[in-house]
């Protein structure tokens, strides 16, 4: 079961390969092939998910945790080894770090809720930056509202860099409970100094959690290393299914920290006085968990892990500078965010033509990128902007690709020229 | 190329977009409201003079897309003259044809230009989003959405 | 897509037809034939399901809701084609009232924090019953301990019936505002009488919230006839897949209440000092939604139709009063649970052997049941009992099987006596 | 019919389930603690008398399957003299034996007959809970629970 396809057991990075692992790749799109630009959204999923998924349902499905027949104990056994696929992937020390959640979003909101009520008092601050999505902020606003937390935002620069000493002044009074930052820019492709954002909110008595839907897709993450207390992501984006997300919760900090939801599963006893909670991390995961998502998970992180993170940074650092390239020599488009340390997220907007507008021609033409705010309205009116075009990249995306893009960016312009 | 996108982008669509010819606010006007497209951005805020209980003038400013601020100028024209509910069910039978792609009645003369929008489902809202802005201002609502 | 199993689309109540519809009844358990008694807690899935997911995961996929290009749209219409299944099922009036949530223990969380906490006010009162999964008893504890919202519980009666009476009783100062009863036991099999329980509740002014967890797999559902309030259950027990849930929110209602958790797509527009939020049912989907569960969830919704309630409602009642009559006549074997009106879901206790003994024997026989408290406890503790063995039923349950399971437990009496 | 099951239903677990030879509260004891099993309900509350600093005498009130009291009974004998530390490291070759159904230590013989419960993962905290709650007993914890 979970068997990876062959080509991808041992081998370099082979593109073809690769993109054969996603039948979708080979769509037609208004007759056009698909050229799909849109991974950061949402990436295509290999066969071998597929196939986890549907053998669990075909041959191995109960409900778990509770069962005390076959079917269950082994259904139990494969959504659990998601758990354990995902603190291997992230380098967690321990398993019962790694809490199961239906997406980001839920991650965020689980924290706000539980270390955000629980553990920090009113007065407190959070801090988060200018280049959010809003799932690392709006629950941060709600909390604001609810319980007196302050909510502080860390400036970025003009070239879409996390600003260190504007985070470092926001720091200065110690009031700061939680440092809550992406590790890589959903628009701008930036990724954030996460060692050194560390080391400077603990030096300040903060803790930090770091947003990594977009970061865990492109590079290795040790969260002892980095010696993060939270980390979230999302499994749709790194290949996997939709209802699933992981939230890295540091084994000491879990003590502390109310549940969230409550209901099956995260308790330990009910009655109609008082319950008590179950141990982290199921104290976190109420109700019947995501088990086809944990199952196909794991199959899409044992996919990612036989590519190897090396080949996946090397050959997105390729493409994206291809990219750059070739996006900065079409006439009356800019480039939004200019970061050293980048990937590959790219953002753009085009004199004349509105981001719409240009991602309709260009799904005129089979490609498939996103335009408007991208979940991250502050970021966009930080930059002066109404919206922009993002082209994201995947495992299977190719220069070929990148250059029909910009050959099609070329008529655009054209078009409305 | 893009040949196959004469049916969204009408010239018409494209040179309104570019060029609206009553993209500017009103000095005096008795009805205003501001459209929002929550998703990407688009925003427009309509203003409309009445005289003797007609529309006799209607101005906007929009930052938004071609589809968005094409539709926007084309109401402009096409609303002139009208009752507030002539305005209302014309941009009742406005959806329909930005759904359907059809619509022949002589009213929507002006405004069919903006039929191809139905093969794009996703651009609908753009279309809509001015007629949401003029049905919040002509009920005396600030802001509305078209999402 | 999505096409039904031509052995599905027009047919009367054939039973090895909708067998042959769920690929896993075939696997053998340690060598026997899987009987698989264990349908309420979660269902197995027929084909359709997974060639709905699958064809989305191979020919249909982008992220929904913010996408300009064409697999987006096509994967929105696929996603948002689930609300209107659900909408269907449950005769709601308007597609809004569908909230697609991560399951029924996720609904319950949010209309304790949206209505409870938004709506409800400290000093007025939530109602629960003696026989409710955990999922509708702690939100509402957590609700009452950070709200200030009194909790009172309606009793039922020996037989496992709710006393009417005694929820009149709770309803009498006027005080309670939400009425949240079961529709169906997860442990006794009993409905409620639920149009008796939303007039009662209605009269008093108190709002109604109905689990559906396990009435909707066995009998039509009318939102509108009942005029209930909120109505919740979960994609996985009705032969969909995990990860998703329903909850009906009426119309009305949904101004008043806040979200629950705060994200993408579920706000109008962000800035840092403020957001504001999208119109409902999005104002309660925070993130990227579960869009292969809800393509899968649209094809159990179908299948489930095109069987129909009726032939649905006819076997279980069969199968029931089969199951009742044969573990009935085995000594020592007693029955938890007699309510007049009942369904396809049977809790026992046998003298001398514990639940967990029993369900590991029949497991051994390839029988697949549940043992324990079935995350009802105070049920569970108010009937005087520690846990209790539970045979539930699908649409794919035979005769046969029921026959199986009786002569086995005669068998481990044997063993333990 | 359940031949089969002899592995983990062994005489003596049925036996000792049914009839506990230590299944009594202690009237005097130094360190107690209940065991709990959330998921399905299994309770047990273990006494423990030390003398000269070993343990003299174990005691216990269980609620469960026959795995669960059977081998709180089987611990009761197998701890008798140890000291606490011992008892420890006796319960810890027991959590292997569990998972593994191998354990060829003297020191196991008592419990052997639970080794067939490696067979049935999800009845291996049945067999755990007495000792999980023995080590709360010992550690001067009131609760503790084997899920
Ligand atoms: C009656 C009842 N309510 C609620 C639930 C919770 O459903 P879920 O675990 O899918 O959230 C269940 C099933 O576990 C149930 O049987
Ligand atoms: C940076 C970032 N954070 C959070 C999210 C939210 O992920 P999800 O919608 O899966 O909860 C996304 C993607 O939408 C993202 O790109």
């Amino acid at each position: 079961m979970n068997a990876m396809s062959k080509s991808v057991a041992s081998r370099t990075f082979d593109i073809e390969a690769i993109r054969a692992d996603f039948p979708i790749l080979a769509e037609k799109i208004r007759g056009k092939d698909l050229v799909f630009l849109d991974s950061g959204a949402s990436a295509q999923k290999p066969v071998v998910v597929m196939e986890a998924m549907l053998h669990a349902m075909q041959h191995q499905y109960a409900n778990v945790h509770r069962g005390l027949h076959w079917m269950s104990e082994r259904t139990t056994e494969a959504y659990e080894a998601a758990r354990d696929a995902a603190a291997r992937l992230m380098n967690a020390s321990d398993r019962r770090e790694i809490v199961i959640t239906h997406s980001s979003t839920e991650a965020f909101n689980l924290v706000a809720h539980s270390f955000g009520r629980g553990v920090l008092k009113p007065g407190q601050a959070v801090v988060v930056s200018q280049m959010e999505h809003h799932a690392n902020i709006v629950p941060w606003q709600m909390l604001r509202d609810a319980h007196g937390i302050e909510l502080r935002v860390a400036p970025i620069t003009d070239a879409g860099e996390l600003d260190m000493d504007g985070l470092e002044t926001l720091l200065a009074d110690g009031k700061v409970g939680l440092v809550s930052i992406t590790h890589m820019s959903n628009v701008l492709g930036t990724y954030t100094p996460v060692e050194r954002i560390v080391k400077l909110a603990h030096a300040y008595g903060a803790k930090v959690m770091l947003d990594g839907s977009q970061a865990i897709v492109h590079r290795r993450v040790d969260v002892q290393a980095l010696d993060v207390d939270f980390y979230a992501w999302t499994g749709h984006k790194l290949y996997g299914p939709t209802g699933i997300g992981i939230l890295y919760t540091k084994r000491e900090l879990q003590e502390a920290m109310p549940p969230f939801m409550g209901g099956g599963d995260m308790i330990s006893s009910v009655s109609f006085e008082h319950s008590s909670w179950a141990e982290a991390p199921h104290k976190f995961e109420a109700g019947t968990p995501p088990i086809l998502e944990g199952i196909g998970l794991r199959a899409a992180i044992e996919y990612v892990e036989a590519i190897g993170y090396d080949a996946i940074a090397a050959h997105e650092s390729q493409l994206t500078e291809h990219a750059l390239a070739r996006l900065s020599d079409i006439e009356g488009l800019t480039i939004v965010g200019r970061a050293q340390d980048r990937g590959g997220v790219i953002s753009f907007t085009m004199d004349g033509a509105h981001a719409h507008d240009v991602a309709t021609l260009l799904d005129r033409q089979g490609i498939a990128v996103r335009a408007g705010f991208h979940c991250a309205e502050p970021l966009i009116r930080r930059l002066g902007l109404d919206s922009t075009s993002r082209a994201s990249f995947g495992v299977y995306t190719t220069m070929g690709e990148i250059d029909v893009l910009a050959d099609t960016l070329e008529r655009v312009r054209g078009f409305f020229g | 190329m893009f040949d196959e996108l004469r049916d969204l982008y009408d010239s018409v669509i494209l040179e309104r977009g570019r060029k609206p010819r009553n993209g500017t606010k009103l000095a005096v006007f008795d009805a205003e409201a501001k459209g929002d497209n929550p998703m990407c951005g688009d925003r427009v805020h309509v203003f409309v003079r009445h005289e003797a209980g007609r529309i006799a003038e209607l101005g906007f400013a929009a930052r938004g897309c071609a589809v968005s601020v094409a539709a926007a100028d084309l109401m402009a024209e096409a609303v002139s003259g009208l009752s507030d509910s002539e305005a209302l069910a014309l941009g009742n039978s406005f959806e329909k044809m930005t759904k359907t792609g059809l619509g022949d009645e002589q009213s929507l003369a002006t405004l069919r230009p903006m039929a191809g929008v139905a093969a794009y489902p996703s651009r609908i809202k753009c279309a809509m989003l001015p007629w949401v802005a003029l049905a919040a201002a002509l009920a005396g609502e600030g802001t509305a959405s078209s999402e």
